[in-house]
């Protein structure tokens, strides 16, 4: 069995766990901030499954980043004991939920990555990637699947739903380029097989969301303008604020075991 | 009684299930539409004072399990709905009904969650609650609540055993949790106690829904039963109940305990709750504010119905 | 002079002070909320001022009852260290903002309670209280005047502006009667000569608020349900929210200096 | 140039004050309205990268004086609106080209306060540089402009001192403070840079301006000005300004450093900054949602008027 150890240094490999497991993390936090709101009971049912897996994708990558870490942190030190900036998640998942387009257009967005980067994280050469892709990613494949019928019915819906929905896409499009981006992590991780570089992933994801929008009577933005900085700890203003309310109890009780 | 209702009453005697399309007495179907409805608006309006720790969950385990249970929740308000359905009333009517103050949910859910302890509580004894009244009613003589119940009721248990592991934590965990757990229960025992109803003899429906089988047992009975189970699991826990006069009656084996301030609970039932605005009003919030995705669904489905006809 | 240990014990007077100061905190913190989002830039101004005022005094009534505590707590322990069940603030203090109305009419109910309150304190048997409601009388005699013209102005002016009164009128009034309830702490506190029994203070405050309402055309509901309980701990599901914004750093960053 | 113009310009060149009611060349009038607006605009969007942390304060005191600095910069709006307002130009129609985009305010607010140093950062970095800028503008040819920028001067330096008051606890705190206050220079060292606009060479307003007296020193002069000043103060507070080609030039008796990123600055400009569109969304809500108080007030007053001129 190759260790991971032989192909990468552990501190490239805990970057690059934090920044999947930071993404599903919040993203799952965001969604769960729905609980008894949505604008149909089966709604309620859908956002909760949401969340409920991408909290647990989360809990994987977390915990195998404190593995890799070997400092004695586990998913819950990482998720409640560290402040904003050591956050990796990319920056469309702590975007605020906004009305139910936009957290469904900001769903569609990160699932459709999601779903091609955990395809070929499948035959990642580290088994421990490779086994959370396969669970994480029949789960993924299904979110896909509802996010992009959601998008075609609401986008070709009424004139209303589809005007909330171009004004979803068109706001959240400038984050959605940072999910391509490719750094020093990203090339070590691909060069070593573990991961494929984001960029490789763009094609892809832009011929999936596509022909959704289409579908969707919808106008894809023209701008390749991306804001960046979430995978590097450079967040919005808004992640501080969802931290303060996740991490309260485990702040103001420290040591505590729930 | 005619001859139609002795019939009808006599299937419910053998221990025959009634289904939608059977006769039935108006005053049945309509007592059921009420009760079926108020049980799917509870379990809806029940998701509030639980969501409102979601997000402060301790541990993303206690987080995914709650989750978890919040989406059983609308899950039951889900078939709750589908079996008031087959009785003729459909599920946005029951909504509008709720949202104009016309029907009711479980008082309980208009007591706050304050501490991450209540989340155990709402498990332990809210859900134990329901549970004791819910499992006499897998034995109701209407097939789909009937069904239901079943569905419910294994769910349920699972539930209130996350809720004890809760209590068991927080009771021998910190000194501040165990503050938060004992405050946990002095704020929800009696609400809870609240849960079975006021006392049979004040209740006027009780007689002809225990004839229909619509209600199986009296509300002291469970109230009894609720407060039997429960006494010994609080004292393994090291809790205190809130409740000077409690005691064990060996002659009655069961406990003697106070009642609830039944004005409280009237109180709560006319709207004077710590929470029934904000519950309602956020249940009409998200309701309104959803109209515009409901619409679109609406309006996707018939251009694809016209598109489909035209291709035939 | 008489020491205020002379006059009552120090338990009970921590107790009372902790109602004032976290009174003055909490709708300190929810009128601070509005920065840069106020409907006019003059207002602004002023709900910054007032959001100045209030935490300004709870400094003053919380630094007393660390000192009478006598724990080695001082403001900024009692602020940011307790938890929701710990604070003694009136369940207005920390009802949500809502809209503007809501907003003005709190401050309104609360400022013409407050200068009654305060009014009174003023010939206090305990020096020090007598001295910061002096200095308290004085801005919170501005806030009620702003607020009752305000109310007046909106509550009489487009049909409008005068249904989000009466509608932020209606929200609230449950929550006022819990200004003029008395328990043990009030009883004793009054006994000893050191503050008012709340209970006196609503007939005058009946007739403040009556007047403004007439004037404003506004309809006083007629109910005397009042919800009770954050004077003795037992709060709303909103407190705890925003203690998690409030407290953060000082959870977060415990025994760093600022 | 006509006579008039040349009456104007010798005025100006004697060092006297232009009032409102004075004859000025369009173009006079229209730069100092497009200066002035934004000016107060920058003011008004720069309540909210503050009021992100005004509920996360770490104390009271500093909650307080945070507080106090922005009812300041809020009050600094309203002077410079009234100064505009002298111009013929009223502050709604101010208010309305600003949320059409038609007029900008100072880009450095739409970079994000991540940390409580940001607090620290903005006083010390931003504030100070905006008084590096409006300080030679106290001698502004227009007078009510100039006596608008002789109290928010005063007002500045003050703020400038509580920022770097801040700076000082964090950079001599605990070290994840240190690394915060360091993080907060980082980010806002070449933004800072940036609000002196770029090097005059490139500016086709400039030369004008400056024969005007609304401008007074060149853009290059103020930054050189600013990294003299505040090169000393980072050094003093132990951290390291981000610019590995700082270096201290005896020539010239200032530092030599380098250009910020212009490209950065043209993408903020066109609306690309982290938060252009959150701050003029929040500023466009806040408009939209205060509507109705507006309305009621202006309502009440034309009510009241009709009733005095009716009781006279």
């Amino acid at each position: 069995m190759i260790q991971e150890s032989d192909l990468i240094a552990s501190d490239i490999l805990y970057e690059w766990l934090l920044r999947r497991g930071d993404t599903a993390l919040i993203l799952g936090h965001r969604v769960s901030e729905w609980c008894g709101h949505a604008p149909v009971l089966e709604e309620d049912i859908a956002l909760a499954n949401i969340a409920l897996d991408l909290i647990g994708q989360a809990r994987l990558w977390l915990g195998y980043a404190g593995e890799v870490e070997d400092k004695g942190r586990g998913e819950n030190e990482l998720a409640f004991l560290r402040d904003a900036w050591d956050f990796r998640n990319v920056l469309l998942a702590e975007q605020p939920n906004g009305d139910f387009g936009k957290t469904l257009m900001r769903q569609f967005l990160i699932d459709a990555w999601q779903d091609a980067l955990l395809s070929a994280l499948k035959t990642s050469a580290n088994e421990r990637i490779a086994e959370i892709a396969v669970k994480a990613g029949k789960e993924v494949t299904y979110h896909l699947d509802r996010s992009s019928d959601l998008v075609i019915r609401l986008g070709d819906g009424t004139q209303e739903s589809h005007r909330r929905m171009q004004a979803a896409l068109d706001a959240l499009w400038p984050y959605a380029g940072e999910m391509f981006s490719a750094d020093a992590v990203d090339e070590a991780m691909a060069a070593a097989g573990l991961a494929p570089n984001p960029q490789t992933l763009r094609p892809g994801w832009d011929e999936t969301v596509g022909e959704v929008f289409k579908q969707a009577t919808l106008t894809q933005p023209q701008s390749d303008f991306a804001h960046k900085g979430g995978l590097t700890g450079r967040h919005s203003e808004h992640l501080g604020h969802l931290l303060s309310e996740m991490q309260f109890l485990q702040r103001a009780y420290p040591g505590a075991a729930w | 009684m005619s001859e139609e209702e002795r019939a009808f009453q006599e299937r419910i005697d053998r221990g025959e299930k009634i289904e939608p399309t059977d006769w039935m007495p108006e005053g049945y179907r309509k007592t059921l539409i009420r009760q079926i409805g108020q049980h799917a608006h509870s379990e809806i309006v029940g998701q509030l004072p639980e969501g409102n720790w979601i997000t402060r969950a301790p541990t993303l385990e206690r987080k995914v399990i709650l989750l978890a249970k919040v989406q059983d929740e609308a899950g039951h308000g889900l078939y709750l709905y589908c079996a008031a359905e087959t009785l003729g009333v459909s599920r946005d009517e029951l909504i509008e009904l709720l949202h104009a103050g016309k029907m009711k949910y479980s008082s309980i859910f208009n007591y706050p969650t304050l501490t991450w302890a209540d989340i155990g509580a709402v498990g332990w004894l809210v859900d134990g609650a329901a549970i004791m009244n819910q499992v006499p009613l897998q034995r109701t003589s209407f097939g789909p609540y009937s069904r239901a119940m079943v569905r419910i009721c294994k769910e349920e248990s699972f539930h209130q055993r996350q809720g004890f592991d809760i209590m068991m934590k927080m009771a021998g965990g910190t000194p501040e949790q165990h503050r938060m757990a004992q405050d946990a229960l002095n704020r929800f025992w009696y609400p809870s106690l609240m849960m079975f109803g006021p006392s049979d003899k004040e209740s006027v429906h009780s007689a002809q829904s225990m004839s229909w089988k619509i209600k199986i047992n009296t509300n002291d009975e469970l109230r009894q039963k609720f407060v039997d189970q429960t006494v010994p699991q609080a004292e393994y826990l090291g809790l205190t109940v809130p409740d000077d006069q409690l005691k064990w009656n060996q002659e009655k084996n069961g406990y003697d305990f106070s009642e609830p301030d039944w004005s409280e609970f009237f109180e709560v039932l006319k709207g004077n709750g710590p929470c029934n605005k904000e519950r309602l009003d956020a249940r009409i919030k998200a309701w309104e504010d959803g109209a515009w995705v409901r619409d679109g669904l609406m309006a996707h489905a018939d251009k694809s119905t016209v598109a489909r006809t035209a291709a035939e």
